[in-house]
């Protein structure tokens, strides 16, 4: 009490505890009066130990945090595991930090099978399952799995939203998708299909690949024979370089449209070439830290700041640690949201009570809205090209959301 | 019909040796001249083989063997090669996807002089004409006889102060048999080649050497110049057969 | 736990006398070792977590399969790096027979052990021409396509592509006052025994030292008129069938069977815990799971960016300290104290 | 029939990518009768050390060479040092070690320079040769560096005292030591070697798919089933092998339908155990004479 009193609280807070009864303080598994537990887990180790970097950002973030007095008074405890991205140990992971550890809840854990061999467990034993790093669509189902929720704009919004484009630009396209065959590239595959829903004969050719596959050169030579004018590719980061490079060699000049998880400048475009990848289009929702055009905005200052501060040996180029910058954000305001009331119930309603939701390296326009009915914490996007330098915006920003 | 001998060159004393955790050595004690052919006899599984094994290095040994002032006990067979002791190894030990000219430069691997080399290598087809018209041929495709001349030949390559011969004989026909020993005899006599020699054949082992020792399970048991040995009773019914 | 592992099954090789080669640890020492393993085994699971249990049962699944790699590397000397596919297939008869099927869960433990072994049976016949380093490649390439074939869209329909399927896990029947984990624990134990029982009796056997005899030395083998052809393919079937059921065991604890859950990281995973454990050691197959489950946990804990090098040099050092296995260890430090005392 | 061309000459051009690999992984397969699993990543984190030099404002050739020099000797010390001690340990416990080494490789890299894809200069260009978009010129002189490579080490083991001693002690270590062939020294060269040819392929390789950890994970896989099918022991066959993997890896994905695409790698490791079957050996492997 004497700590909370002490405690500097943002209006927000003042808010939030203002709604509950005054006399709650009540506390779940890992919460105390000076600390909260939280779990997450992630792949450190084995092929996807690329997405490692998610989990330390998100870790250095509440380092910061806990550095300049925790939230609420209260110090954050993260403890991150290492799945190596197979699902059993996921499983044997989530059991232990919720069995063993006994933390609040688990945020952030990382990949669509990892998250679906614990989603059932996590709903059975009522422990939030929140902000979870993938963007399939099943994460926002509140009335079978109300202790789960996703957090990034799901795949199959972002498939939609290059469907209305096409449909609205390029009405008499022939489509070519290369797709990776995995879950997250059938998904953004699956929504660019309803999107187009009666004209999805224009689609003339869908080519998967394999991440095991060292290039995607032969795939782009038979997305190219197929006589396609508009290439979609639903790739990572080294693919989608790749495609944009064999795109461009091979003297092929469809309409390029790369989705988002290969948006990065210095991480894709750079290395495919500028020369190569004007005029792709993409969609966005966070800001691209290598793109020159937010040299001087202030949240990426703060961002870039925070990176050199508490995370030095990080890749300032990586998507990867602006995106866990942001999710711890959101969590963040979640538990300034819950106040003293940290029980796993509150912190559910909490993260599915967010209004119009700000974060700075969010792109100006785009907010988090969640409610007992949405699970879906960001849903908006916007398009973009890629003029040789830098993104611009066009257009508006677009709702996704996959009922619509 | 012996070459001058000058001195010892080989001097071993107390050698015993292991094969894994089992003692198959129990202090062996013999010389080799300098120019001089020393054999050992023994029945199968006496420790011939060992012996040699021993001095080269290949097994774990103790004692000492003197090569001139140097002990050989305890080096690497490398090192040991590298003092000038050849080991022509039972089952002759041929490089057999190599040509016979490959093996015979590898078996000059530890010198340098390339143009002495290159004459060694005619010398050598000198003394086993059969080598020269196969020089090209794979080893693996000789027949026995011809593989253990390439072997010897390989040795010879070294320019070595000493020849270890593992069973010379085995495996080939008589009359191959005594071709190949009329040429160690040559060697002996106009290469002063000093040379151990462990043979079945007693008999032809006692032809070409000066002295010879008697092995039995891993003990001597009875030492002496080639001939008297020869002459012995017990000698001549267990190894000579008559 | 670990010392439990080590020891709980060693009596049982001395009752078969499997590798005569070997200097034996006394029988009697075998025994009390194992019924002391055994009281440890049956006492744990009511005085850790839950969670605990679940490891534990993890640790014990894993070992079903290094056994069955055991006997068909350590004791038969045909190379696997592809035992995942096995353990995938037992995994996904079980998940797609209950999901489909409607069969229960303890109904398609023996069909996926049958199954597996008929698919280990087949892969062994052309396994017959490849000689180690080959047949290593192969069942490697084995693995690496196992993701590839449980999402491709032929099997989709059944497999559940990349999503997977859920698998319900089975409570304890008749009123048993067990949780599901407990239960499941004991389901394990009492079939890991078994199979533990039998690989040991296999292997002291006529049978087992035939499949010795081949990995020692095949000409002679066939000289003694030893079928080597049917005894290597059974052999494969037969360690396909453990690894299957290790497979249809982990599909009902972890609740969740995905191509991701079987990737070559696993079969990998299962030879490192073959040679940590020991080749050739039926008890060593209990270290090497503990091995698989414990030791990426260990090494997360010294460094997280570093996880997958701290993984790395604790294999290292681990075979350098006992390059024959955690079995050959505990053989020699027994034999050193016997020895003094003698 | 147009299409066709473009597969295959794509698949002649990822062909060299494996074939390069294969080289290297035959290299070691002379030197110590072993497949090592951590070649890829060795290779790997060569090429991270050239593209360091780069960065650090080296010359490309002289970076090149240096990283060669570097990986010799990084070859070299690796094998004195974990593998030497282990000499006489089974050989499970060797495969053992070098999935350690694999596991050490790949975290370190990632460790030091990051997950984020690297853009890796190409020597030769990457405009397309012939204007045809039918194959890069890096393409080109990927191929060309692979076959070179082949003739310089048809020449070192022909025609050199110390191929002649490597060969000697893969194939007889005894009688090399008998000869006095240092076998130990020469195992550390092999893999020294193989270590610098492992950097030559990392740095042909990384300009085509990008420089990150995990590049050489399915390369070495490839790369594995070329030598296979070339038949381990033989150079030229690894490179033969690589090319033909490349190209019907290619073709498969073209023209088997239905699962083509998504089996690629599948349908090409499925060829090479047919391969194996009719020819245990590899198309152009002799049969190894074991003794008994």
């Amino acid at each position: 009490m004497i700590k909370r009193s002490l405690t500097v609280l943002a209006g927000m807070t003042a808010l939030a505890v203002a709604a509950l009864p005054a006399s709650a303080q009540t506390y779940g598994p890992g919460a105390s009066d000076t600390s909260i537990k939280i779990g997450n887990i992630n792949p450190y180790s084995g092929p996807a130990s690329a997405y490692g970097t998610i989990g330390k950002t998100i870790d250095a973030y509440f380092n910061k945090l806990n550095a300049e007095g925790g939230i609420n008074g209260r110090q954050i405890e993260l403890v991150s595991y290492d799945d190596g991205y197979s699902p059993p140990k996921t499983v044997e992971q989530a059991r232990k930090l919720v069995e063993s550890d006994e933390v609040l809840f688990i945020f952030q854990s990382l990949g669509t099978p990892t998250n679906t061999a614990i989603h059932k467990y996590m709903n059975v034993k009522k422990v939030p399952q929140l902000f979870v790093a993938t963007g399939a669509t099943k994460w926002g189902d509140p009335d079978n799995f109300p202790w789960t929720m996703g957090w990034q704009p799901n795949y199959q919004s972002e498939g939609r939203i290059y469907a209305s484009y096409i449909l609205e630009n390029e009405p008499d396209a022939k489509i070519g998708v290369l797709y990776q065959n995995d879950d997250y590239g059938k998904d953004l595959l699956q929504g660019l299909k309803d999107g187009l829903g009666d004209k999805v004969d224009m689609i003339v050719a869908e080519v998967p690949y394999e991440t095991s596959d060292p290039t995607v050169d032969s795939q782009i030579i038979n997305l190219k024979a197929s006589g396609a004018d508009v290439l979609v590719t639903i790739a990572t980061p080294k693919f989608a370089a790749q495609s944009i490079r064999k795109v461009a060699e091979s003297g092929w000049k469809p309409l390029h449209i790369v989705n988002n998880v290969s948006q990065s400048v210095g991480g894709v475009l750079k290395p495919a070439g500028f020369e190569n990848a004007k005029g792709i289009l993409s969609t966005a929702y966070t800001k691209d830290p290598t793109d020159p055009q937010w040299a001087d905005d202030p949240a990426y200052k703060e961002w870039a700041a925070f990176m050199d501060e508490h995370y030095p040996e990080g890749d300032k180029s990586s998507s990867f640690t602006v995106y866990g910058y942001a999710a711890a954000q959101t969590l963040q305001k979640v538990l300034e949201q819950a106040g003293d009331d940290l029980t796993r119930e509150n912190i559910m309603k909490q993260a599915a009570n967010l209004n119009d939701f700000e974060l700075g390296m969010l792109l100006p326009g785009i907010v988090i809205n969640t409610s007992d009915t949405d699970f879906f914490p960001i849903e908006q996007m916007q398009m973009m090209r890629f003029n040789g330098e830098g993104w611009e915006l066009f257009g508006p920003v677009i709702d996704g959301s996959v009922g619509s | 019909m012996t070459g001058p001998m000058t001195g010892t060159l080989l001097e071993v004393s107390g050698l015993e040796a292991w094969y894994g955790r089992i003692q198959a050595l129990f202090g062996l004690d013999f010389t080799v001249a300098d120019g001089g052919v020393t054999t050992l006899l023994g029945a199968n599984g006496a420790g011939k083989t060992t012996t040699l094994r021993a001095l080269c290095g290949m097994i774990r040994s103790a004692g000492t063997a003197r090569l001139g002032g140097t002990d050989l006990t305890g080096r690497a067979t490398e090192d040991i090669v590298r003092l000038g002791v050849a080991h022509v190894p039972q089952g002759r030990g041929t490089f057999t996807a190599m040509t016979v000219e490959e093996n015979l430069q590898l078996g000059a691997m530890t010198r340098r002089d390339m143009r002495a080399i290159a004459e060694d290598i005619e010398r050598a087809y000198a003394y086993f004409p059969r080598l020269a018209e196969r020089r090209r041929q794979q080893a693996g495709t000789l027949s026995g006889g011809e593989q253990q001349m390439l072997a010897i030949s390989r040795a010879m390559m070294l320019k070595p102060r000493l020849m270890l011969l593992d069973e010379p004989s085995f495996g080939l026909a008589p009359l191959i048999v005594e071709e190949l020993f009329s040429i160690l005899s040559r060697l002996k006599a106009e290469e002063n080649l000093s040379m151990l020699i462990v043979e079945q054949n007693a008999a032809l082992a006692l032809e070409i050497a000066d002295e010879a020792y008697l092995i039995e399970t891993g003990r001597m048991v009875m030492s002496g110049p080639a001939r008297d040995i020869g002459q012995d009773e017990n000698v001549r019914r267990a190894y000579l057969g008559y | 736990m670990t010392d439990q592992s080590m020891t709980s099954e060693a009596p049982a090789q001395g009752r078969g006398k499997p590798v005569a080669e070997r200097a034996g640890i006394p029988v009697g020492l075998k025994r009390a070792a194992l019924l002391i393993g055994l009281i440890i085994a049956i006492a744990l699971p009511f005085m850790v977590k839950n969670f605990t249990i679940f490891q534990l049962t993890t640790v014990m699944i894993y070992a079903i399969a290094i056994l069955g790699l055991n006997l068909l590397t350590g004791f038969n000397g045909q190379f696997s790096l592809g035992h995942s596919t096995f353990i995938a297939i037992g995994a996904y008869t079980t998940a797609i027979l209950m999901e489909f099927g409607g069969f229960g869960f303890y109904a398609t433990l023996p069909l996926a052990a049958l199954f597996c072994f008929i698919v280990g049976f087949l892969f062994g016949l052309p396994a017959l021409r490849l000689e180690s380093i080959y047949l290593a490649l192969a069942t490697f390439a084995l693995a690496v396509a196992t993701p590839q074939l449980l999402k491709s869209a032929p099997f989709e329909p059944w497999t559940g592509g990349v999503q997977g399927l859920l698998v319900f896990k089975p409570e304890a029947p008749f009123g048993i006052p067990l949780n599901s984990d407990q239960w499941m624990y004991f389901v394990t134990l009492v079939i890991g025994l078994v199979l533990a029982f039998f690989a040991v009796n296999l292997v002291g056997s006529r049978t087992g030292r035939a499949m010795m005899a081949i990995r020692d030395n095949p000409i002679a083998a066939r000289a003694m008129g030893i079928n080597i052809a049917l005894y290597k393919t059974t052999t494969f079937g037969v360690s396909a069938a453990y690894a299957g059921i290790a497979g249809s065991l982990s599909a009902v604890v972890v609740q969740f069977v995905a191509p991701d859950s079987f990737t070559f990281v696993l079969a990998i995973g299962l030879f490192v815990g073959l040679v940590i454990g020991g080749v050739g050691s039926i008890p060593g197959a209990l270290f090497g799971g503990a091995f698989l489950v414990y030791v990426p946990n260990i090494a997360e804990e010294l460094s997280k960016g570093l996880a997958g090098a701290a993984y790395g040099a604790i294999l290292l050092l681990v075979i350098y300290l006992m390059p024959a296995g955690a079995a050959g260890l505990v053989r020699a430090i027994v034999m050193k104290v016997l020895n003094r005392r003698a | 029939m147009e299409l066709f061309a473009h597969q295959i000459l794509s698949g002649l051009a990822t062909g060299g990518i494996y074939a390069c690999m294969a080289l290297a992984i035959v290299m070691i397969y002379q030197a110590i009768h072993h497949l090592n699993f951590a070649q890829g990543e060795m290779a790997m984190f060569s090429t991270f050390i050239a593209w360091q030099l780069i960065e650090w404002g080296f010359p490309y050739w002289i970076a090149f060479f240096l990283t060669i020099a570097i990986s010799f000797v990084g070859g070299v010390v690796i094998e004195r040092t974990v593998f030497k001690p282990l000499h006489r340990a089974p050989v499970l416990a060797h495969i053992v070690a070098f999935i350690a080494l694999f596991a050490i490789f790949n975290s370190l890299a990632g460790f030091i320079w990051d997950f984020t894809i690297k853009s890796f200069p190409t020597p030769f260009g990457q405009q397309s040769l012939f204007g045809s978009g039918l194959i890069s010129a890096h393409d080109t002189g990927m191929i060309v560096v692979t076959l070179v490579l082949l003739g310089l080490l048809f020449l070192f083991f022909r025609h050199t005292r110390i191929g002649l001693a490597m060969r000697a002690a893969a194939s007889n270590p005894d009688s090399a030591r008998l000869v006095g062939v240092r076998v130990g020294w020469m195992i550390a060269l092999g893999w020294g070697m193989a270590a610098a040819i492992g950097a030559v392929a990392g740095m042909l390789i990384a300009p085509v798919v990008f420089l990150e950890p995990n590049m050489m994970l399915a390369i070495l896989i490839y790369g594995f089933a070329g030598a296979v099918v070339g038949g381990l022991i033989s150079p030229g066959g690894a490179v033969i092998g690589g090319f033909a993997v490349g190209v019907v890896e290619n073709l498969a994905g073209t023209y088997v339908p239905v699962v083509g695409q998504e089996m690629k790698l599948t349908i090409a490791l499925a060829l090479i155990v047919a391969v194996l079957m009719f020819k245990p050996t590899g198309l152009f492997g002799a049969r190894l004479v074991t003794r008994v």
